[in-house]
């Protein structure tokens, strides 16, 4: 028995997903709130290259691949909005920012 | 008077009656619009000429009906509306009664209207008293010649208007404005009363029509239990016992009887000829007018009929003791008219119609005459009413003096002039009919009538005395002049007809001349009532009582009687105020202060309904307001349950307060659900 | 009957929206006020041409029909028609439209423009909810009326108009979104009982409902109806409401918002749910005769006088709610009448508190006394207005309330003449409070120096108040015209109740066993009907016309009419 | 026998990981840990047979988008004051719940899975850089152009918002 059961991939996939949407709803500090999201897309991609091997299709790495273009997209924005954030608030606590439109 | 009869004035009639409303109306109308524009002379023109030219049509329709061959013209005018398929019509009837009511109300109206145009001359509010005084003579003939209960109330309500704009005529006066407002809300109670009755008959009969109402009541059955309608269960009787009962509530607001009478001695704010004309010849005794109206329903119920006697009975002796402390002028005549309409209603009330009918003609020539001559020595006295101050003012207005004299004795009947006659006719009906439901009655009221007739001598010949007698006690500067011709002439036509009028009732052997003249009209209610003493003696076992005898023999006790009674108080009258006992009424006031005072003040009634209506009711205005509507309606349950939604918000608000992180603990525990219950 | 009138109807309803753009585009001051004022005067004149197509003895339900699909597949349709007391109260909106508009030139001091789009927007909502004879159609009017409402009071209201303007709309809201939960469901029946689902007012009208079900909607449709009405307890929206409108608002509010809520009794609740009305009723009678007695009690407890004049008109519309209940023809007709005689005299008298309110800037009564002095035809207007809110006869107040009192003294609702005469000491009351009112504001002394320089009614204002008052007169002398429209669809709508339940509703016979066969004379017709004639034993009988004995016009010798004429 | 020894321990190293990274407050040595996580992670990748989505993982995930984070806290300087300290609040108690939840209830999903296995015959050059570019150059050139406006729109948002005043 050397290979792993996919069910094996699919449970780390899940539980990195917990951890990061542990950080994403008990974090305060809007960084590490921005990592948990990061370590979630993770765990998605971890799913679709699982499922990519099982299935023997390459179809998943493709998905991956662009799950990785649009997380950089969206670290960029993300991290440039905490910079505007720090500037005007002086805080990157979320619980202070909850005026949602200005 | 060929040519009256040529021109078949009861065709003419049927046309013609709805002027006696419309001249005083148009009347209103040109002097309360334009009258100030018009100049005083026009508009004494226009408001007696509209007063007089009723005054003809009601003369020609009385002259029709007691000479022509029809006993009831009726004008029909126009459909007003429907009470359900009950027609309410806007039609005038006359017969002998309303055209004799016609006749005083124009006469003695224009006579006023006369006697006003000189003692309103100073005032210059002129053209709208004009005005409401016209606008008053209208409503009260469409009072009298209603054709039915409803066209009488239009009047009855009409007539209680013009009385609370001529009694707050002066309504600068904070005083005078009340005494106007509580005149029309104590009438309203009355009111209540009316239409309260009203209902009961459309209930009951499903007509309004007086003529319809007096044809079925020749075949009611008191003890009938009905089975229709809204008074299924009820006996005929008892149905008919609260129309009568309601509509006689109505007539004590407006007839100012026990319990309603209070109304009336504040009245008396309003300006004097208006006192003569409204609250004392002619509005006041619409209640009396109504009853007799209904005389044939009344005859049927002899619950109704004994309680309009002992009301009647009571307010004379009540109205007449608290007439004896009162030291101005108008608020005994005041009381002594409330006295005077609780005999009329004594009439009523025993069935004695034509004699409370003839005093109530009567008196509307006297006690007009007296509250004019009050108006005339007001006039000639600054205004001033307290009669401690008069005395001796016969020297400086003769016309007065013998005019007030003339009906002074006519009132309390020490002569036998007018008054003495129509009195002593309802006190021998009092008690010449036996009433067989309630045997106590008849000595009961011709009881309390003598006493209230003694009292009424005493009181008015103490007025009489203080005024004109004796010697001046105050403002002794002042110097009494007697009115022009306006006001004498008047003084003068009135008190001739307090005389002449007694020729209707001089007891002739078949019976008195006004007697024979109302027998068509009250024909229904007699036969009703001998239908119902034949009833009541089959129910009760006792042989039907014969009808009273009122020839001159018969009446002869009576008058002897009512003869000494009024010299009783003369004399008592002429003792305390003008003989050696002058000083015995201060002494009495000295010596029983708590007695002394309750009379004067009236015996509280005034405080007793403040307290126990007025306060309370304004109480609980205010509580109901401020406790309930603001307080539990509004703010516990209204408001209450925006802030407790505001709470319960507040709460969910919690998840939605712009906290990004709590929505997403929220989709999350959501998802969690949901996934839970799909995979779990 | 042309294809142009049978659109008449949506004519008279839709002109003001219409015009209400308009007025929109044109530019502020005169130009758009001219638009809006003209507008609502060419409604009240197209409305009268109602009155001319309408025909009272018809025996349809409801003319001017125009029924055409809007969303078929929702069973929704545009299905509008008119009967007599729909009528009636068409003619008193489109009446009292231009009045409002006119007085709003003086009365309303900014955004003129705005006001008048609000008031020709309220007008259409209004017409069509009392046209709608499709449940949604109405629905929507009826929620339409809110949001100008809503705006009048909110924006050109005074210091505390936001709360009221909120109270008001929220208290509407709760009541009508519970009728629309019943609407729903009588939808839903209808597709059970039927062949296919519809909102039509005849489908609705057809269904035979359980009586417990019925209970449940009744109750949706009366909680809306009765806040609008309203009715006690749930009347506190109004006073606040009344205050603090302007008084154009006002003057809409008590004209014709609140007869929303007798008609929507009137068309819909009564009829839809014979059962669970009666059930019901003596509750409700109940509750209009408390509203009558607690709303006169409230007037005496006033320092407000436009609260004063709000709380009168839950005692007013208490006895519309009683006529109503009343179930019988006197009762319904006063009742129709009433809803008018309110429309026009509290009109009037928030008209006139309008334009003291402009020359004095204050509702305290506190802060009058003695004005008949300084303004004696503004005190007599006062006065004739008040004697028709109290109900005087010869003015139109007294018909109502009388046909009221009167039709359910005799009506079969249990204790009914009890609850009538409780009904009836509100007219003392009434009397008690209005005469009150009088005497503190006009008469007396003048005790406020700033009032002796008040002016009397400009000319204009003459023009605003004058029909009012000569309706007043003519309404109260001559309301056969008005009734006459109304009565059919009435006594219809009396004999359907009397049909569902003839021990509690439907006009009484006369108590007395001998009257009737005597008395009973057919609808006697013609300009001077003649009174039933009995004979009169006192009099010779006269000759009688045959030709009108043949038609039993008369019945007995009417000898007090001879013929020769 | 391979695969297991490789999976296991480099599944712990993941997890680890992201716990140390939830775990600690200076957003630093979160950063840190996450850096360490996203190598374990790589390496499964690698199992799973996806080489280049593995080495992507390092250069963007660890290379780019880490150093991006650490570039971020260090341009904001935050001090200890601006550390945050561990509250239990409703929100924490009940996201930690979720998360916790959310875990469990996928354990037990894939624990009822059908004992699958990986298939061990590949195609030829799967997850190699060729086929996985034909792949995104053929069927999917257009979300991949569509990404690359993506990034470009990024770019200029982040340097719009980031930016004090253009």
């Amino acid at each position: 028995m050397g290979s792993v059961p996919l069910a094996h991939y699919l449970a780390l996939g899940s539980a990195l997903f917990a951890v990061g949407f542990a950080a994403l709803l008990v974090r305060r500090n809007a960084l590490v709130v921005f990592m948990g999201v990061e370590l979630m897309l993770n765990a998605a991609n971890m799913t679709f290259l699982a499922f990519s091997r099982a299935h023997q299709t390459m179809s998943g790495q493709a998905a991956a691949f662009f799950v990785i273009a649009v997380a950089a997209a969206e670290a960029a924005v993300g991290l440039a909005i905490m910079i505007a954030l720090v500037r005007n608030r002086n805080t990157l606590n979320v619980d202070e920012v909850d005026t949602l439109k200005y | 008077m060929e040519w009256l009869s040529a021109m078949n004035p009861a065709e003419g009639l049927q046309d013609a009656l709805r002027w006696i409303v419309l001249f005083p109306l148009f009347g209103a109308a040109v002097n309360g619009l334009l009258g100030k524009r018009l100049g005083r002379a026009n508009v004494h023109l226009v408001a007696c000429g509209a007063v007089f030219a009723s005054f003809v049509i009601s003369a020609i329709a009385l002259y029709t009906v007691s000479f022509g061959d029809v006993s009831r013209i009726t004008d029909q005018w126009w459909r007003w509306f429907s009470i359900g398929n009950v027609p309410v019509e806007m039609s005038l009837t006359i017969d002998r009664l309303s055209a004799v009511m016609m006749c005083v109300v124009t006469g003695v109206g224009f006579l006023i209207h006369i006697f006003s145009t000189e003692y309103m001359s100073h005032d210059e509010g002129y053209w709208r008293y004009f005005a409401y005084l016209n606008l008053f003579v209208a409503a009260m003939s469409l009072l009298v010649l209603g054709s039915n209960l409803l066209v009488m109330f239009v009047g009855w309500e009409g007539v209680g208007l013009a009385s609370y704009l001529l009694i707050g005529f002066w309504y600068t006066d904070d005083a005078k404005a009340f005494a106007g407002r509580k005149a029309f809300v104590v009438n309203r109670v009355g009111d209540f009363g009316f239409l309260l009755g009203i209902f009961t008959l459309v209930g009951l009969f499903g007509t309004i029509e007086f003529e319809q109402l007096k044809a079925l009541s020749a075949s009611i059955t008191p003890d009938t239990v009905l089975e229709a309608g809204i008074f299924s269960g009820w006996t005929l009787g008892a149905a008919i016992t609260m129309a009568c009962l309601f509509l006689f509530l109505g007539a004590t607001g407006k007839s100012a009887q026990l319990p309603l009478y209070v109304w009336l001695p504040d009245a008396m704010a309003g300006p004097t000829p208006v006192s003569a004309l409204i609250h004392a010849a002619t509005m006041v005794t619409a209640g009396v007018y109504m009853v007799a109206r209904l005389s044939f329903l009344y005859a049927w119920s002899p619950t109704a009929m004994a309680t309009v006697a002992v009301v009647g009975a009571l307010t004379a002796i009540f109205a007449a003791l608290m007439a004896y402390a009162q030291n101005d002028i108008k608020k005994v005549l005041a009381y002594s008219t409330v006295s005077q309409l609780g005999f009329m209603f004594i009439g009523v009330g025993v069935g004695a119609w034509w004699a409370a009918i003839y005093h109530l003609v009567t008196h509307a020539f006297f006690k007009a005459c007296l509250f004019l001559g009050s108006g005339s020595v007001m006039h000639a006295m600054r205004d001033e009413t307290d009669i401690r101050l008069f005395g001796g003012l016969r020297k400086e207005m003769w016309h007065t003096w013998a005019t007030f004299g003339i009906s002074t004795i006519a009132i309390t009947g020490v002569l036998p002039l007018s008054g003495f006659f129509s009195k002593d006719a309802i006190l021998h009906g009092a008690h010449a009919n036996p009433n067989l439901f309630f045997p106590w009655v008849p000595t009961f009221t011709y009881a309390i009538g003598l006493v209230a007739a003694l009292s009424t001598s005493f009181y008015m010949w103490r007025m009489f005395n203080l005024t004109f007698h004796g010697e001046r006690r105050g403002m002794l500067e002042h110097r009494a002049h007697e009115g022009g011709n306006a006001m004498v002439g008047p003084l003068w036509v009135l008190a001739g007809l307090a005389v002449g009028s007694l020729v209707w009732g001089l007891p002739l052997s078949g019976g008195a001349r006004f007697e024979n003249f109302l027998k068509p009209v009250f024909r229904a209610a007699d036969e009703n009532i001998a239908r119902m003493t034949a009833l009541g003696a089959q129910k009760l076992g006792v042989p039907v009582p014969p009808p009273p005898a009122h020839d001159f023999a018969a009446m002869l006790p009576g008058y002897l009687i009512a003869l000494v009674v009024a010299l009783i108080g003369f004399g008592i009258a002429w003792y305390l105020y003008l003989g050696p006992g002058k000083d015995i009424p201060a002494k009495i006031a000295q010596g029983a202060p708590a007695l002394y005072r309750a009379f004067a003040n009236k015996f509280y009634v005034d405080e007793f309904y403040q307290a126990v209506i007025v306060a309370p009711l304004s109480a609980t205005a205010r509580f109901l307001w401020r406790v309930v509507d603001a307080f539990a309606i509004d703010k516990l349950v209204v408001n209450g349950s925006a802030v407790l939604t505001g709470w319960i918000a507040q709460l969910f608000r919690y998840f939605q307060d712009g906290n990004v992180q709590r929505y997403a603990v929220v989709m999350a525990v959501s998802a969690v659900v949901i996934l839970w219950i799909f995979l779990g | 009957m042309g294809a142009a009138f049978q659109n008449l109807l949506s004519v008279v309803t839709f002109l003001p929206l219409v015009a209400a753009f308009v007025v929109l585009l044109a530019p502020e001051g005169r130009v758009s006020r001219g638009i809006a004022f003209w507008t609502s005067v060419a409604v009240f004149l197209l409305s009268l041409g109602l009155l001319w197509q309408f025909d009272p003895s018809s025996n349809a339900q409801f003319q001017l029909e125009v029924n055409v699909p809007w969303f078929e597949s929702a069973g929704i349709g545009y299905h509008i028609g008119i009967d007599g007391v729909s009528l009636l109260l068409i003619l008193l909106t489109t009446f009292l439209m231009p009045i409002v508009i006119a007085s709003a030139t003086t009365t309303i001091e900014h955004r003129q423009k705005e006001f008048a789009v609000a008031a020709l927007v309220l007008e259409t909502a209004m017409l069509g909810a009392f046209i709608a004879l499709d449940m949604v159609l109405f629905y929507v009017f009826w929620e339409l009326m809110l949001v100008p409402m809503f705006l009048i009071i909110g924006v050109w209201g005074s210091e505390n108009r936001v709360y009221a303007a909120v109270k008001f709309f929220l208290y509407t809201m709760v009541g009508s979104l519970l009728m629309l939960v019943a609407i729903l469901y009588m939808y839903w029946l209808t597709g059970e009982q039927g062949e296919a689902r519809s909102f039509d007012y005849y489908a609705f009208l057809a269904l035979e409902i359980a009586p417990q079900v019925q209970a449940w909607l009744f109750a949706g449709f009366a909680l809306a109806f009765a806040v609008k009405v309203p009715m006690f307890p749930l009347h506190t929206w109004l006073p606040d409401a009344h205050v603090q409108a302007p008084a154009p608002g006002s003057v809409i509010l008590a004209g014709v918002l609140l007869k929303m809520g007798t008609y929507g009794f009137y068309r819909f609740a009564f009829p839809f749910f014979p059962e669970a009305t009666f059930e019901y009723r003596t509750l409700l009678v109940a509750l209009s005769v408390i509203g009558i007695v607690y709303g006169s009690l409230m007037c005496l407890a006033q320092r407000d006088m436009k609260k004063l004049i709000a709380y009168s008109s839950v005692a007013h519309l208490g006895f519309v709610m009683l006529g109503l209940l009343a179930f019988t023809t006197a009762g319904v007709t006063g009742a129709v009448y009433q809803m008018l005689n309110h429309g026009v005299a509290t009109g009037a008298l928030f008209l006139l508190v309008g334009m003291l309110y402009e020359r004095r800037h204050s509702r305290e009564i506190a802060d009058y006394g003695g004005l008949a002095k300084v303004v004696p035809a503004f005190a007599a207007i006062w006065l004739v207005v008040t004697l028709a809110s109290i109900g005087l006869p010869g003015t139109n107040g007294f018909v109502g309330e009388f046909l009221i009192l009167s039709g359910s003294f005799v009506s079969k609702i249990p204790g009914g003449k009890v609850w009538a005469g409780a009904a009836a000491t509100g007219v003392i009351l009434g009397a008690v409070y209005m005469l009150w009112l009088y005497q503190r504001m006009w008469q007396g002394k003048v005790v406020h120096e700033e009032n002796r320089s008040l002016r009397d009614l400009t000319f204009r204002e003459w023009g605003i108040v004058g029909p009012l008052v000569a309706l007043i007169f003519v309404m109260g002398l001559f309301p056969s015209p008005f009734l006459g429209i109304a009565r059919p669809s009435i006594e219809r709508w009396v004999a359907q109740l009397e049909k569902a339940n003839p021990a509690l509703a439907g006009d009484p016979v006369p108590s007395n066993p001998v009257g009737e066969r005597a008395l009973r004379v057919e609808a006697v017709t013609g300009p001077r009907g003649a009174v039933p004639a009995v004979a009169d034993p006192d009099s010779k009988p006269r000759a009688i016309d045959p030709q009108q004995l043949q038609q039993g016009k008369v019945r007995i010798t009417d000898v007090v009419r001879p013929q020769v004429r | 026998m391979t695969e297991a020894m490789l999976f296991y321990p480099m599944a712990l190293v993941a997890i680890g990981g992201a716990l140390g990274m939830i775990a600690s407050r200076n957003p630093v040595h979160g950063a840190m840990y996450l850096v360490l996580s996203f190598f374990g992670i790589a390496s499964v990748y690698v199992l799973l047979a996806a080489e280049l989505i593995a080495a992507l993982q390092i250069i963007v995930y660890a290379g780019a988008i880490m150093v991006l984070f650490v570039f971020v806290i260090m341009l904001l300087n935050l001090n200890e004051d601006d550390l945050e300290r561990p509250r239990l609040t409703p929100g924490t108690i009940f996201g930690g719940a979720a998360a916790l939840a959310f875990w469990m209830i996928s354990f037990m999903v894939f624990s009822d899975l059908p004992d699958q296995t990986m298939p061990t015959e590949l195609p030829e050059g799967f997850g190699q850089v060729a086929s996985v570019g034909r792949l995104i150059f053929g069927p999917f050139i257009v979300p991949f152009e569509s990404t690359s406006i993506l990034l470009l729109v990024a770019m200029v948002g982040a340097i719009v918002v980031a930016k004090p005043r253009i």
